[in-house]
């Protein structure tokens, strides 16, 4: 049992965690939240899978540092949609 | 060496970016000239692209010269130039359009429309899994943006509803690549297609399951369809006209794409099911379209029925490629009619202030040229000759007799009967008598023939199909 | 691009391209339009002509246009395909004059003439179709092009009307439809031949054939009004009376007429047809709309919708000349497609005037109609009794050649059924024409309009084009024998689908 | 059963445990603490994994950034509710 | 009925998971065929720490899609929000101690950064880090009142913020002179990334700041 495999497992419970915490949940700021859990889970399979023999693998790395930017791209349009939302109910 | 200059295929992906970045140095509201030029441009560039591959087949295009598991490779067949020729011919007209559309408050449309489109174009031309994942995050995150634009809270909310459903089939998206990754080491797709053997792990079953449900929903076929309604329903018309026409196409293009390439075998064994989706969402959207009176809503309801037409590919796809042929056509017959619906229907709501279908009737001989087209497109999407979407249902039901599989023809059939009940529904409209609307606002002419452009480009596709189907054969698996 | 080539996309040209010009005319340029109108009118007549020529001396003249691999558009002007586009120019050409006339100062005109021209440039691509995909392109051309015609009006009865007539033309052409594909499927593309093309299939295929037939003829049945399919042509006489004169009783029905023609000659060919035994279940079917049309032509008080419910027995007339088995019976029915279209033309014609110049919609309003419109009336006398087959009139021809026609095919009760049938035309037109000459008038017409110049009872645009058509009615039925009569042209047809 | 493995299993529990309390907690503020501690114990998991990059990464964008945007967006929600009662 | 639906989720996410994982644990060995590629390239490919290599010239491409969407999820933001009123509070008065804290920390934040984008070339680091720390360092100065969050960038501001993705475009479309996209001559590799790396490092330092202090003015959305 490597770290990689071990962590790849971990990840597979933290996506299916978020993938049911984004559609059970219904506040958004939680959803948000639930929605970058699953992405991590993903990345964790993604690099742990590959490295489920020990090594080093640079190429899995690579994108999930891309994926990390891009989940937190996401994130902030998100929180921006919801902060719009809720400020705007209190306008009219 | 220097002939990589004259290549059009990198320089459909560098254009786009390019020019939604100068849009956005340019500051809010301009870019619409630019955007105009470049998509110009792009259209000829496309044109070229397609007589290349119709001449010597598919054209790859290697990035950074590193060749496929390593670096990534961008690839041009027939089924992907026919989406970039669709891509292209749609953007034009509605950029012409969204001109005159958004006269003051264009807001950051011409950037965010410029990223939509260059996403669309690398999401077509690239052969590489992750590669992919990039591509429609990009294109997701343009969509909500431009169904965000104008901060109007009932916009706001779709456009976030839109976001989190968005993401949520990114993230099985990825795990799928995550799996395939770990199963194979490699997420390129001419890489992968031999290694796909006979017998797949449990991993590879569960990775196609996570990818296509994830892209179904990003195509909002029928279960999963519930957040279309209101992002384009509620979107500017030029941003209903995109994201109908071309955005849920880019999903199916995808599945399309895996199923014929990455997992042949598994999508066998699922494509029954494709196809009851699609017949439930040809149903289903199509009673809904009966049932609203505001016509975007309507319009937007149509959307989620003609989508169905397009899964019903999947049950029959044979090698002789009648299927795919079908699925092709409609794709396009759908996003040049419904971008022309969309925009027609702008115009009208444009000239009356209102959405709903009673204002329609009073303004009707103001603007004849918009009805015309929304009849035009109206004909496309009933599947009625002369147009594009009557070859699409002549080649699918074609496809289904040819199998022997008389469900599918009474749905094509069906679905065509019922969209017909919703067209006239509004065409009706035209030609009631009634009182002079006072509230007319006179509508720029160019944005009438934009319209028209888009519907008579569908027709006329109707009457010559031979170049597509080569285009489609180059390349097809 | 040949002569022979450039001659029928030329005939669909004088109508089309017109049309799309009216579209984009402003309302108020009245002169530029009926130009126009009578420019392609009269183009597309000399240019039937010309084909006319050129076919009878044996001359053939098509074009081919691939849409898919596979799948082409293709166009033959052949003797059967002049015999109804003859009939739709010429009448065409009168119906354009009539409604020029009709519609002084309607609204909406550039909309309705734009149309009305690609109503028969659809008609014309029917009658040219050189194959079932082609026949079907135009065929729903032609649902598309009539739907804006029959709502012209603008009123809730018109929409209604529409929309029954919306339901049941496009549920016929899906019926056509999957027909057509599965025919595809079996032979692969086929154009139209003399003879047809499927015996050469054998019988192993019958029974898919028999459903085949089944769905097509379902398909154009809808069309060609036979009873279950007919419930839209009653509703669909809201339309204004240029719109009911030519569309339905010429265009939309005689499409329908000229589909089963090309079906049962050109696609399965009457001997193939007949070994499928598939000719008897078709007369039948003629035979209860004959009745049934004519049966319930009696009860309507409604001047159109009697001459409605007449139309819809009278087409039948040609889907039974089709089902009687042997030229006689054929050459019946393809001559009374030409002459139930002149009749039936200058019926709506008078009808038209009656509520133009009084008010007049009901056969109960018509009496002492004679005396205040007698021209009208004359024709009105002329067409009504050639529709009962009056000696000397072109309705005596056509039922005489019917009815050798079923001798020869020893289909003894098909006279039977054109003898009842011509007992109930009587029945159903007598009365009319009974008011019209001897009932006194009534002290006020309904709504009588004075004619601004003279004594002269309605405008020369809507008196001319049914004493024209009503001539026609009697030359047709006198010189029968000429050699350019409608009956000869249609020996000469079924000349070339029997011997060949 | 190295000691490496007992602690990278106790590190993916610690991730499991807070993830599942950032979702599952009543408080919306400790909900958003807890899943930046969760974005801690990720940059540690990276570094086990020997994706020194990444673990930078996680720690200041994952952790840093987003942890940032999240109690912004919360301080931001608290105020508009405050002024709903006012 | 609502509980009967939640169980319903919880059961399949069970079920999800546990066959993800029993698939998981029945896989053969790893497939090391691309890390060993990544080795043999790495001679050619301008730096020596195998994940730049790979995230700047192997893949360059996704990175360059990258860039454009976290620039998009800019504007994203600033669709959305601009249309709102603008309810400028110019940045908490924030107190002295964290103010002088602040001032202190920057210039250090600034050559930590600095330090990261050199690394990056032959240890782990890169422009990413580099830029996450530059935001860092533009969210505390926000915090402690120095800089005002921004409302609509001007030019400079924008020809910042989209000056990264520019100068990579430029570049990957020069490069179409060697061949294909993105093709860098070997002799020239590293100084080509390092340039691409430090305009992305500044860029994506505006705009991860800007993810930040785009909405930070904002009281309550608004």
């Amino acid at each position: 049992m490597t770290s990689g495999l071990v962590f790849a497992l971990a990840g597979v419970l933290l996506f299916v965690l978020g993938l049911g915490g984004v559609v059970m949940l219904s506040h958004a700021l939680r959803r948000i939240l639930a929605f970058n859990l699953m992405g991590s889970g993903a990345f964790l399979v993604l690099v742990g899978l590959a490295q489920r023999d020990g090594g080093v693998d640079p190429v899995p790395q690579a994108m999930v540092l891309t994926g990390i930017v891009v989940a937190v791209a996401a994130t902030a349009l998100a929180l921006a949609l919801v902060r719009r939302l809720h400020g705007a109910h209190r306008d009219d | 060496m220097t002939d990589a200059f004259l290549d059009p295929l990198p320089w459909l992906i560098v254009l786009p970016l390019a020019w939604a970045a100068m849009a956005f140095l340019m500051g809010a509201g301009r870019g619409a000239r630019l955007a105009i030029v470049a998509l110009a441009m792009q259209l000829f560039l496309a044109l070229i692209l397609a007589t290349q591959v119709l001449e010597s087949g598919p054209v790859t295009h290697v990035v950074g010269g590193w060749g496929a598991p390593l670096g990534i490779d961008l690839l041009a067949d027939g089924l992907s130039v026919a989406m970039l020729l669709l891509t292209q011919a749609v953007a034009l007209p509605l950029a012409v359009y969204a001109q005159a559309y958004f006269s003051r408050e264009a807001g950051q449309f011409w950037p965010l429309a410029g990223f939509l489109l260059a996403a669309l174009n690398a999401l077509f031309l690239s052969a590489d899994l992750f590669n992919l994942y990039v591509t429609l995050e990009l294109l997701s995150l343009a969509a909500v943006g431009l169904v965000a634009l104008g901060g109007k809270p009932a916009q706001v909310a779709a456009a976030l509803r839109y976001l989190l459903v968005s993401l949520t089939a990114s993230g099985a998206y990825l795990m799928g690549v995550a799996l395939i990754y770990g199963v194979y080491g490699t997420v390129s797709i001419a890489t992968l297609a031999p290694l796909m053997g006979s017998a797949p792990p449990m991993a590879l079953w569960l990775s196609a399951g996570l990818m296509l449900t994830g892209l179904l929903a990003k195509t909002a076929l029928f279960p999963f369809h519930f957040w279309l309604p209101p992002a384009h329903g509620g979107a500017a018309a030029p941003v209903s006209a995109l994201l109908s026409a071309l955005v849920v196409k880019a999903s199916f293009y995808l599945v399309l794409r895996l199923a014929l390439d990455v997992f042949p075998n598994l999508t066998a064994l699922v494509a029954p099911g494709l196809g009851l989706l699609g017949a439930a969402a040809i149903l289903y959207g199509s009673w809904r379209a009966l049932r609203t009176h505001h016509i975007k809503r309507l319009v937007a309801w149509s959307t989620v029925a003609q989508l169905g037409y397009l899964f019903l590919v999947f049950p029959l796809l044979a090698p002789d490629g009648l299927a795919l042929q079908a699925g092709v056509v409609q794709a396009i017959a759908h996003g040049l009619a419904k971008a022309a619906m969309f925009a027609a229907v702008g115009v009208l709501m444009l000239a009356t202030g209102r959405d709903t279908l009673e204002g329609l009737a009073g303004v009707a001989h103001r603007v004849p040229l918009t009805l015309f087209a929304f009849g035009l497109a109206g004909v496309t999407l009933m599947g009625l000759p002369p147009s594009a979407g009557f070859l699409a249902k002549w080649l699918l039901i074609d496809a289904a007799l040819s199998h022997g599989q008389w469900g599918w023809v009474a749905v094509v059939i069906g679905g065509g009967l019922l969209a017909a009940a919703y067209v006239f529904k509004v065409l009706r409209q035209a030609f009631l008598l009634a009182p002079e609307d006072s509230r007319f606002q006179p509508v720029p002419r160019s944005m009438e023939w934009a319209a028209f452009v888009l519907a008579a480009a569908s027709v006329v596709l109707g009457l010559r199909g031979v170049e597509l189907m080569a285009l489609l054969a180059q390349g097809a698996p | 691009m040949t002569l022979n080539e450039a001659l029928p996309l030329a005939v669909l040209a004088s109508s089309l391209l017109p049309g799309l010009v009216i579209f984009a005319l402003p309302e108020h340029w009245v002169g530029t339009r009926t130009t126009l109108n009578l420019f392609g009118a009269f183009a597309k007549l000399a240019l039937v002509g010309l084909l006319l020529a050129g076919v009878s001396a044996g001359e053939n003249y098509g074009f081919r246009h691939e849409v898919l691999p596979g799948l082409e558009l293709v166009f033959k002007a052949d003797a059967l395909a002049l015999l109804f586009m003859t009939l739709s120019t010429v009448l065409w050409l009168f119906t354009t004059l009539y409604a020029i006339g009709y519609l002084e100062g309607a609204p909406h005109r550039s909309r309705f003439f734009g149309f009305f021209s690609l109503c028969v440039t659809a008609t014309m691509g029917i009658a040219m179709a050189g194959n079932l995909f082609t026949f079907f392109v135009f065929y729903e051309l032609l649902t598309l092009a009539t739907f804006p015609l029959v709502v012209h009006r603008g009123t809730p009865q018109a929409m209604k009307g529409g929309t029954v007539y919306l339901a049941y033309t496009l549920g016929g052409g899906a019926l056509l439809l999957t027909g057509i594909v599965w025919l595809y499927g079996l032979t692969g593309a086929a154009d139209f031949a003399h003879g047809g093309y499927l015996a050469v299939l054998g019988s192993e295929k019958a029974g898919q054939l028999q459903w085949v037939f089944f769905l097509l003829i379902a398909g154009v049945g809808v069309k060609t009004a036979l009873v279950p399919l007919h419930g839209w042509l009653p509703q669909a006489m809201v339309a204004p009376a240029p719109v009911s004169a030519l569309l339905h009783a010429v265009a939309v029905v005689k499409a329908g007429a000229f589909g089963v023609v090309r079906i049962v000659y050109e696609v399965y060919g009457v001997e193939f047809a007949q070994s499928l035994d598939l000719l008897a279940p078709l007369a039948v079917a003629a035979a209860i709309t004959i009745v049934w049309g004519s049966f319930r032509a009696l009860f309507q008080d409604d001047l159109k919708k009697r001459l409605a419910y007449s139309t819809v027995s009278q087409v039948s007339y040609i889907v039974l000349g089709v089902a009687l088995f042997g030229p006689i019976g054929t050459i019946g029915g393809l001559v009374h497609l030409v002459h139930q279209g002149i009749m039936k033309i200058t019926l709506f014609f008078c009808a038209g005037n009656y509520a133009e110049a009084l008010g007049i919609h009901k056969v109960s309003e018509i009496n002492g109609a004679g005396r205040r419109m007698p021209l009208t009336t004359a024709a009105f006398t002329i067409a009504a009794l050639g529709m009962m087959g009056v000696p000397l009139t072109a309705g005596a021809v056509s039922k005489a050649w019917l009815m050798d026609g079923a001798r020869a095919a020893d289909m003894g009760w098909v006279t039977g059924v054109l003898w009842t049938s011509s007992v109930f035309n009587a029945a159903y037109f007598l009365p009319i024409l009974w008011r019209a000459w001897m009932r006194p008038a009534p002290a006020v017409w309904p709504e009588e309009h004075i004619p601004a110049k003279g004594r002269r009872e309605t405008a020369w645009l809507l008196l001319l084009p049914p004493l024209i058509t009503a001539a026609a009615v009697l030359v047709a039925g006198v010189f029968a024998e000429a050699g350019w009569s409608p009956l000869s042209w249609a020996e000469l047809i079924a000349g070339r689908e029997y011997l060949r | 059963m190295t000691l490496s493995f007992a602690f990278d299993l106790l590190l993916a529990l610690a991730l499991l445990w807070s993830a599942w309390r950032s979702l599952a907690t009543p408080d919306l503020t400790r909900a958003v603490v807890m899943f930046i501690v969760f974005g801690l114990l990720l940059a540690l998991a990276w570094a086990r994994l020997s994706a020194t990059d990444i673990a930078l990464a996680e720690a200041a964008i994952g952790a840093g950034l987003t942890g940032a945007l999240l109690l912004d967006a919360l301080g931001a929600w608290r105020r508009a509710a405050k002024d709903d009662e006012s | 009925m609502k509980s009967a639906l939640r169980l319903a989720v919880v059961l399949l996410a069970l079920v999800l998971a546990g066959t993800l994982m029993a698939a998981i644990l029945e896989l053969p060995g790893a497939n090391q065929s691309l890390p060993a590629a990544v080795a043999a390239h790495m001679a050619v490919s301008g730096v020596e720490h195998p994940v730049t290599a790979v995230l700047l010239n192997f893949r360059g491409y996704d990175t360059l899609l990258e860039v454009a969407v976290l620039l998009l999820a800019l504007l994203g933001i600033g669709a959305a929000v601009h249309a709102g009123s603008e309810t400028e509070d110019g940045g908490a008065e924030g107190d002295p101690v964290l103010a002088a804290l602040a001032r202190l920390l920057t210039p250090l934040l600034i050559l930590a950064a600095g330090y990261l984008l050199w690394a990056g070339a032959h240890r782990p680091g890169g422009a990413f880090q580099a830029a996450a720390v530059l935001a860092g360092a533009a969210v505390l100065l926000h915090l402690s009142g120095q800089m005002p969050a921004w409302s609509s960038p001007g030019l400079l501001l924008r020809l910042g913020l989209a000056g990264g993705l520019l100068i990579f475009l430029a570049l990957a479309a020069g490069l179409l002179g060697q061949g294909a996209l993105l093709r860098y001559p070997p002799e020239y590799a590293g100084a080509l990334i390092l340039l691409i790396e430090a305009s992305l490092t500044i860029s994506l330092g505006l705009i991860l700041a800007g993810l930040f202090l785009m909405l930070a003015g904002r009281r309550g959305g608004a």
